[in-house]
C-alpha cells in the first residue's frame, strides 16, 4: 500500500475562549478525535461538510497550518506538519494550497491582480527568468478561462466575484500543488456562474491529478463533484463514505435530518415534516461523554449517553455512520 | 407620472470633486499652512538676524510696526527695525518667531515619530504575538492613555532640566499608546484577513506580511494617527514652556508665553507679546487639524459621502 | 389572530383561481438610481408587477441584480445616494409615491411590513427584545395597558416558536435562528396586508434555515397575508413561494408561476438559473455560463442580458424587449418568441 | 448576566490600581534616572533659575530626610507609595508649616467643580450638536455654523484661556481677570459669595468649552453616520416610529456609546489642560498650586498635587468604567 497524502490522526482541537485576568478560560472542543485519509493517488475530492460550528473551518485552517492541534497527528507524505523545519514548512506550502469564500477579501487592496501571482513567483522560486513566469501565469489564468491582459494590471474590485475566485484556482493551480484546501468556494459566488468554479476543481483533479479538500454547508455542490464525504456535527464525525452513497441513503439521523432540510428546487417536492428544534443551551450542553446528538435525536435511548459512538460499517463500501443504531451486536439485541 | 427628486445634480458636482481621495480639500489647506510656518522660518534663518531673539539684543516693549503703544512713560511707535515688536526683555518678536516656531515643530515631530515607532513596534507585537505579550502590552497602553501626562512631565521636568531633544523623548512616553492600539487592532483584524492567509499560504515570511501586506492598508490609519500625536506633543511641549519648565536658554513659543504672563504682558496691553506666538500656534494647530479631517476622509469615505 | 385566520384561509388552498386574485400591490414602472462619481448606476430600471392577495411572490436574481433594491424602493427605505426616479407603487389601489412623509409613515407597518435578514443587525442591540416590538405597537395603535402588549408579544413568540423567557432578552443573548424569528414575530405583529421578507433566511444553517422557513409559511398561512420574498437560493423558492419573478441587471426577464418557472423557463436567463442549481437527486455535467456583466452605469442599447445570452440575435443589440404574456400566468421579455396569428408561441431560434 | 459582574468589577479596579500605580512609578524612577541624585539635580537646577540659593544646606537637609537617600533602594520606594496611599507627603518647602495635604485639598474642589462643569457642558453641546448635524431635518443655517466652529477645536485651551482673558477681563473688563472669587467676600453659603464663585468661574470654563465641544461634534456626526447606516435603524424607519422616537432610541443612543468610551480615553489630556487654563486665570485650584510650587521649586507639592489629579482621573475612569455596563448591555457579556 502506498503512503498516502494526507493522513489525520485522532486529531483534537480545543480552543480556549475568553480568559485574561481574572476569569476563568472555557473550554470549546472544535474537532474531536478526527480521523481522515486521502490516497495519494488517484487524485480526489473530499467533502467536509457539516453547519456552523461543526469544526470544518478549523480543520481547513489546522491543515493549512493556521492553527495548531491540541492532540493527534496531521501526517502530510509520512511527514508529520508539527515537526517541519523552516524548509519543509515552505515546502508544504507549495504542495497543499487554498481557496478561501470571499473572493474578494483574498486581495489585498493596496495591490493590482497580478501581486497574487508575483507573491507565488517570488517566494516559490517558480520562474527561471520573467518570460517564464509570465507564461506559466498566462497558461494558468487560460485553465481557468481567464486572459492575462484583461485582468493582471486591474484592481481587486474592479473583477467579477466569479472572476476573483477563478484567478484564486489559476493561482493554485500555477503552483500545481497536490492537495488544495478548499474553504466555501462558491458560497460567496452567483448561482449561475458557482459551475464554473467547481468545473475548474474537476479539471484540476482529473488533468493536473490534484487533489481537494472541499469544505461546505452546501450538500448539493458536494454531491455534484466530491468523492468521499465526511459530515460533521460539533466536531465529530456523524457519517463518512463515498458522497453519492451517504446522500442517496444517510443513516446517521442527524444526517438524515440534514439531507432531508435541504430544500428541493421543485415545487412538486415540499417538506412533509415540521421539525422543531430544542433549545440552542441543550442542543450545545451535549454530554461531552455520550452521543453529542443525544439531545434532538429522534432514536436516542440510554446507551448513546454511555461513550461517544465509533464508526460503525453501514454498508460495504466503506460507508460508516457514528450512530450505536447501527453497532452490530445491538442491532440484533432491538 | 410622480418623481421624487432629491436634487442629484448637486450631488454629483460634489463627487467629481472628489474623484481622487488625496486631492482633498482639508488636506491640501493644512499642508499649504504647515508648509508656510515651515518656508517662513527657513526664510528668515537667512533674512533676519536671530540673535535678537536673545535677551537684551532688542528695546524693550516696542509695539510692531504700524502700531503706537501709550504708557505712563509715554507713547512708543512701532518701527521696522523690529517689524513684530519687541517683548519686555528685550527680544525682537519676529526673531523669536523664527526661531521658536520650527523648534515647536521639531518637538511635535520627533515626539511624534518616536511614539510612533514605539506605537508600531508594540502594537505588531501584540498584534502577532498574541497570549500573555498581547495582554501586557494593551493593558500598558489602556492605562498609560488616561494618565494626565503633563502633570507626570511637569514632576520630571521640574527636577531634570532637559534640552530639546531630551523634552521631545519625555513627551514621547506618553504618545505611544494611541499608535499601538490603533496598530494592534488592526493587525487583529488583517491577520484573519483573506490576502494575509494568502499571503502565509504563498510562503510569504512574517515580515513580508507585516511590512509589504499589511503597512501600505494603514498607511491613511498611521498618517492621521502620526498627525493627532503632533497635536497632542505640541501641546504638552507647549504646556510646560508657559508653565516655565522645558529649555531654559532657547527662546520657544511657549516661553515667550510664560515671559508675557510673568511679567504683565497681558494686563499691560503688550498684545504683540503673546499675541503673536499664540497666532503661530493657532496656525499649526488648524493645519495639523485640517491634515487630519482630510486623512479620516480619505480613510473613511462614508464621512465623505454625508458632508453637506 | 384567530380572526384573521378564519377570514384568510381560504385563500392559501393550493389551486388558486387566478382570475378571482384581488389585486394588493402594484408596481408599475419603478426607477430607481444610485449616483456615483461616474455616473448614475441604475438600480432599478423600470420594473412592473402585481402582487395579488395572499399570494407569495418570489423575487430572484444574482447579488446585485437589484431585487433588495425593489423591496426598499416599494418601502421608501432607499438611502442617498439612492433614490427613485420615476414609477408608481400602489397599495389596494392608492399611489404610494407622492404621499407626505407623515402619511406614509401611518402605513408602514400596519400595510407594509418588512422581515429583514435578522441574523445580521436587524435588532437595536441596546433594546431588549420586547421593547422593539412593543414600540412598533405603541407608535400604531397608541399607549396600552403593559399586561395587553406583553399577553401580546408572548402570542407572537408562540405563534413563531420562540420561547417566553427570551421576552426580556437583549438580541446579543440570540442565535441566528432566534433573532431570525423575533423579526417575523415583529414583521406580523400588527397584521399587515404585504410582508416583505429580505433574504430572511439565507444566513442561516441549512436545518435552521427550513425551521425558519416553515415557520414563515405557518405564520403567512395563519394571518393570509401578502408576501414578497427576495432571495437567490432557487432550492428554497421552490418550496416557499406561488409566482416568482426573474431579476436581471434591473430589471424584470420573466414572471411565472413556480410550477412553470421550474418546468419551462422561457427566458434565457431564466434557463441559466434552473440549469445551473446542484441537484441532490442526480448527478449530472455541469453547464457553464460565461460571466460578463455590463457596466451598470451604462447598459447596452436593446436587450439587458445580450452580453450573456446563447441564444443572442441582431436584434437583441438594437431592440429593448418588451414583457409580452406568452404562455397563460408567464410573461417574458425576449426577441427569441414569437406570437403568430394563431396565437401560438414559436421559438425564432429553433426554427430558423 | 445582567449588570456588572464580579470579575469586570475586579479586572476595573485592577486596571485602576494599575494606572495609578504606574505614574507613581513614573514620577518616582525616571528623576532618579538622572546623572546625580534628584537633590543635585534640584539644586542645580535652582542655582540655575534663581543663581543663589539662600537656604540651600535647610533644603538638602530636609530632601535627603525626605528620601531617606541612605537606605535600600526598596525601602526607599516602599516608602513613597506607602506614603502615597495615605496621603502623606511632608511639608510644603515653600510655606513651612503647611503640609502638602492641605494645599491639595484646599485647591482640589475649586479644580473638580470647575472640571465637572465644562466636562458636562462640552460633552452635551458637543454631542448635541453632532447629532443635529447627522439629522436630516435640521436648519441648514445650524448646519453650515457648526464647521465654522470646527476651526476652535483645534485651538489648545491654553490659547483660548490667554484670548478670553485678555479680550473679556483685561480690555472690556466684562469678567475678572484672576482668583475664583472676588476679594474680601467671606467663603460661605451665601448669594454673593455662590454668585461671585460662578463670575469667576464663567471664563474658565469658556476656555476649556470653546475648544472641545467641537472635537466632539465632529466624532459624534461620524457615530452617526456609522449607526444610522445600521440594519436597525433602517428598520426602524420602515417600522414607521416617529422619526424623533427613532432618532433618539435607535440612533442617537447607540452612537453616543463609544463617546463615552472616548471621554474616558481623553480625561487625561483634559485634566491636563484644566490645570494651564487655571494657571492663566491665577484661579486657586490645582493648576496654580502646581506652577506656584514649581516658581518655588516646591518639589513635595509638585509631587503631591500632581499624583492626586492622576488618582482622581483614574478615580473618574474606573467610575465610568463601572457606569458603562449599565448603558451598554453587550459589555458586561462580552467580559466574560
Amino acid at each position: 500500500m502506498s503512503q498516502p497524502l494526507l493522513d489525520i490522526r485522532n486529531a483534537t482541537k480545543v480552543y480556549q475562549v475568553g480568559g485574561g485576568i481574572g476569569s476563568k478560560k472555557k473550554e470549546v472542543v472544535a474537532l474531536q478525535n478526527f480521523n481522515l485519509t486521502i490516497a495519494d493517488k488517484p487524485a480526489t475530492i473530499t467533502t467536509i461538510a457539516g453547519e456552523s460550528g461543526s469544526g470544518k473551518t478549523t480543520l481547513a485552517n489546522l491543515v493549512l497550518g493556521f492553527t495548531h492541534l491540541s492532540s493527534g497527528n496531521i501526517v502530510f507524505q509520512g511527514k508529520d506538519i508539527s515537526d517541519m523545519t523552516h524548509s519543509e514548512i515552505l515546502d508544504y506550502r507549495q504542495n497543499v494550497q487554498a481557496v478561501f469564500q470571499d473572493p474578494f477579501g483574498v486581495y489585498n487592496p493596496f495591490y493590482r491582480v497580478e501581486h497574487v501571482f508575483d507573491l507565488v513567483i517570488k517566494n516559490f522560486k517558480l520562474h527561471k527568468n520573467d518570460s517564464e513566469a509570465r507564461d506559466r501565469i498566462e497558461a494558468g489564468l487560460n485553465a481557468v478561462g481567464l486572459r492575462g491582459e484583461d485582468i493582471l494590471r486591474k484592481y481587486p474590485h474592479q473583477l467579477s466575484g466569479g472572476q476573483r475566485q477563478r484567478i484564486m484556482m489559476a493561482r493554485a493551480y500555477l503552483i500545481k500543488p497536490k492537495l488544495i484546501v478548499a474553504d466555501e468556494p462558491v458560497s460567496m459566488v452567483d448561482a449561475s456562474l458557482r459551475a464554473a468554479i467547481l468545473d475548474v476543481m474537476l479539471k484540476l483533479r482529473d488533468e493536473e491529478n490534484i487533489s481537494f479538500l472541499y469544505i461546505t454547508h452546501d450538500l448539493s455542490t458536494a454531491y455534484q463533484v466530491g468523492d468521499q464525504i465526511y459530515i460533521l456535527y460539533q466536531g465529530s464525525i456523524a457519517e463518512r463514505g463515498p458522497t453519492t452513497s451517504v446522500i442517496d441513503k444517510p443513516h446517521h439521523p442527524y444526517v438524515q435530518l440534514l439531507v432531508d432540510s435541504v430544500p428541493q428546487p421543485d415545487p412538486d417536492d415540499k417538506w412533509e415534516t415540521d421539525i422543531e428544534l430544542p433549545d440552542e443551551e441543550v442542543m450545545r450542553a451535549a454530554d461531552a461523554k455520550g452521543c453529542r446528538f443525544y439531545p434532538r435525536c429522534p432514536n436516542r435511548w440510554d446507551h448513546c449517553l454511555t461513550a461517544a459512538p465509533p464508526l460503525f460499517e453501514v454498508a460495504e463500501n466503506k460507508h460508516e455512520a457514528s450512530c450505536y443504531l447501527y453497532e452490530p451486536k445491538v442491532a440484533v439485541k432491538r | 407620472m410622480a418623481t421624487i427628486s432629491a436634487n442629484p445634480k448637486r450631488k454629483i458636482s460634489r463627487f467629481n470633486r472628489f474623484d481622487n481621495p488625496w486631492l482633498n480639500p482639508f488636506l491640501i489647506t493644512g499642508v499649504f499652512l504647515i508648509v508656510i510656518i515651515l518656508l517662513g522660518a527657513f526664510i528668515g534663518q537667512f533674512t533676519w538676524d536671530s540673535d535678537l531673539a536673545l535677551v537684551g539684543n532688542s528695546p524693550l516693549k516696542q509695539p510692531p510696526v504700524g502700531v503706537s503703544h501709550t504708557t505712563l512713560r509715554g507713547t512708543s511707535v512701532g518701527t521696522w527695525e523690529h517689524p513684530l515688536g519687541t517683548d519686555g526683555d528685550g527680544r525682537d518678536m519676529l526673531a523669536v518667531m523664527i526661531v521658536g516656531a520650527p523648534r515647536t515643530l521639531a518637538i511635535g515631530f520627533i515626539a511624534a515619530a518616536a511614539g510612533m515607532g514605539f506605537g508600531i513596534l508594540l502594537g505588531f507585537m501584540a498584534g502577532f504575538m498574541g497570549g500573555r505579550v498581547d495582554d501586557v502590552i494593551r493593558i500598558a497602553s489602556d492605562t498609560t492613555i488616561t494618565i494626565p501626562s503633563i502633570l507626570v512631565l511637569i514632576v520630571i521636568q521640574s527636577v531634570i532640566p532637559v534640552n530639546l531633544v531630551g523634552m521631545a523623548l519625555l513627551i514621547s512616553a506618553f504618545a505611544w499608546p494611541g499608535p499601538t492600539r490603533l496598530i494592534r487592532g488592526q493587525v487583529l483584524s488583517m491577520k484573519e484577513s483573506g490576502y494575509v492567509k494568502m499571503a502565509r499560504i504563498s510562503g510569504a515570511s512574517t515580515f513580508d506580511i507585516m511590512f509589504k501586506e499589511m503597512m501600505p492598508n494603514l498607511i491613511p490609519y498611521l498618517a492621521a494617527s502620526f498627525i493627532g500625536n503632533m497635536q497632542g506633543s505640541i501641546l504638552a511641549a507647549i504646556g510646560l514652556e508657559v508653565l516655565g519648565l522645558g529649555p531654559q536658554r532657547v527662546p520657544t513659543l511657549g516661553k515667550s508665553i510664560y515671559w508675557s504672563v510673568q511679567l504683565s504682558g497681558l494686563s499691560q496691553g503688550l498684545w504683540w507679546w503673546w499675541g503673536f506666538p499664540a497666532l503661530i500656534l493657532v496656525v499649526i494647530f488648524v493645519g495639523l487639524l485640517l491634515i487630519n479631517l482630510g486623512l479620516d476622509e480619505i480613510s473613511n469615505p462614508r464621512l465623505r459621502q454625508k458632508v453637506e | 389572530m384567530s380572526e384573521a385566520q378564519t377570514s384568510h384561509s381560504n385563500t392559501t388552498a393550493k389551486a388558486k383561481n387566478w382570475a378571482d386574485a384581488k389585486p394588493v400591490l402594484k408596481v408599475d414602472d419603478l426607477r430607481i438610481h444610485y449616483e456615483t462619481p461616474k455616473g448614475a448606476v441604475i438600480a432599478v430600471a423600470g420594473i412592473s408587477f402585481t402582487l395579488y392577495e395572499g399570494e407569495t411572490l418570489g423575487l430572484v436574481g444574482e447579488s446585485g441584480c437589484g431585487k433588495s433594491t425593489t423591496a426598499y424602493g416599494i418601502l421608501q427605505l432607499i438611502q442617498p445616494p439612492g433614490h427613485i426616479v420615476g414609477g408608481e407603487i400602489g397599495l389596494e389601489g392608492k399611489n404610494l409615491i407622492g404621499l407626505s412623509e407623515r402619511d406614509f409613515r401611518r402605513l408602514r407597518w400596519t400595510k407594509l411590513a418588512l422581515i429583514p435578514q435578522g441574523a445580521m443587525n436587524s435588532l437595536n442591540p441596546t433594546m431588549k427584545v420586547h421593547e422593539q416590538i412593543a414600540d412598533v405597537i405603541v407608535t400604531h395603535e397608541g399607549r396600552q395597558s403593559k399586561e395587553k402588549i406583553k399577553q401580546r408579544i408572548l402570542d407572537l413568540f408562540k405563534t413563531v416558536g420562540l420561547p417566553a423567557r427570551i421576552y426580556d432578552m437583549f438580541p446579543h443573548e440570540l442565535s441566528g435562528g432566534m433573532k431570525q424569528r423575533v423579526c417575523i414575530a415583529m414583521g406580523i405583529c400588527l397584521n399587515p396586508t404585504v410582508v416583505i421578507a429580505d433574504e430572511s433566511t439565507s444566513a442561516l444553517d441549512v436545518v435552521v434555515q427550513r425551521v425558519v422557513a416553515q415557520t414563515l409559511l405557518k405564520v403567512k398561512e395563519l394571518l393570509g397575508v401578502s408576501m414578497i420574498m427576495i432571495g437567490h437560493d432557487m432550492g428554497l423558492m421552490a418550496q416557499m413561494v406561488d409566482r416568482i419573478a426573474v431579476m436581471y441587471a434591473g430589471k424584470i426577464v420573466e414572471i411565472a408561476s413556480v410550477h412553470s418557472l421550474f418546468k419551462e423557463p422561457m427566458h434565457p436567463y431564466s434557463q441559466v438559473l434552473i440549469d445551473s442549481i446542484p441537484s441532490l437527486k442526480e448527478k449530472k455535467p455541469l453547464k457553464i455560463t460565461e460571466g460578463i456583466t455590463h457596466d451598470p452605469r451604462n447598459p447596452p442599447p436593446g436587450c439587458i442580458f445580450q452580453l450573456r445570452c446563447p441564444h443572442v440575435m441582431d436584434v437583441c443589440r438594437s431592440k429593448e424587449p418588451v414583457m409580452r404574456e406568452l404562455k397563460p400566468r408567464q410573461e417574458v421579455a425576449c426577441h427569441l418568441y414569437e406570437v403568430d396569428a394563431k396565437g401560438e408561441v414559436k421559438n425564432v431560434a429553433a426554427s430558423a | 448576566m445582567k449588570g456588572i459582574t464580579l470579575v469586570y468589577f475586579l479586572r476595573r479596579f485592577g486596571i485602576f490600581l494599575l494606572t495609578v500605580w504606574i505614574a507613581a512609578t513614573l514620577i518616582y524612577i525616571i528623576p532618579r534616572m538622572a546623572p546625580g541624585d534628584p537633590i543635585s539635580a534640584m539644586v542645580a537646577r535652582m542655582t540655575q533659575q534663581a543663581g543663589y540659593i539662600e537656604n540651600s544646606d535647610v533644603i538638602i537637609a530636609g530632601w535627603r530626610k525626605r528620601f531617606g537617600l541612605d537606605d535600600p533602594w526598596y525601602l526607599q520606594y516602599g516608602r513613597y507609595l506607602k506614603n502615597l496611599v495615605t496621603f502623606d507627603f511632608g511639608y510644603s518647602l515653600a510655606s513651612f508649616p503647611t503640609t502638602v495635604k492641605e494645599i491639595v485639598f484646599r485647591a482640589l474642589p475649586w479644580t473638580l467643580g470647575l472640571l465637572s462643569v465644562s466636562t458636562a457642558l462640552f460633552f452635551f453641546i458637543g454631542n448635541f450638536l453632532g447629532a443635529m448635524l447627522a439629522w436630516n431635518k435640521t436648519p441648514r443655517i445650524i448646519k453650515g455654523l457648526i464647521p465654522v466652529s470646527m476651526i476652535f477645536t483645534s485651538v489648545p485651551s491654553l490659547l483660548a484661556a490667554l484670548m478670553l482673558l485678555y479680550f473679556f477681563a483685561f480690555q472690556l473688563g466684562w469678567f475678572p481677570s484672576l482668583s475664583a472669587y472676588g476679594r474680601g467676600i467671606v467663603p460661605g453659603w451665601t448669594w454673593t459669595f455662590i454668585g461671585s464663585v460662578m463670575w469667576h468661574a464663567i471664563l474658565p470654563i469658556m476656555s476649556i468649552v470653546v475648544v472641545t465641544f467641537g472635537f466632539w461634534t465632529l466624532g459624534m456626526r461620524g457615530m452617526m453616520i456609522t449607526v444610522e447606516g445600521e440594519d436597525y435603524v433602517t428598520l426602524a424607519k420602515a417600522k414607521g416610529l416617529k422619526p424623533f422616537y427613532s432618532l433618539y432610541r435607535y440612533t442617537i443612543r447607540n452612537a453616543i456609546l463609544p463617546q463615552i468610551t472616548a471621554l474616558a480615553l481623553t480625561l487625561g489630556t483634559l485634566v491636563g489642560g484644566q490645570v494651564l487654563v487655571e494657571y492663566i486665570f491665577s484661579y486657586q485650584g490645582m493648576g496654580n498650586a502646581i506652577f506656584t510650587a514649581i516658581r518655588n521649586q516646591d518639589y513635595p507639592v509638585i509631587q503631591g498635587t500632581s499624583y492626586i489629579l492622576i488618582l482622581t482621573t483614574a478615580l473618574a475612569v474606573f467610575i465610568m468604567d463601572m457606569i458603562y455596563p449599565l448603558i451598554d448591555p453587550r459589555i458586561s457579556h462580552e467580559g466574560n
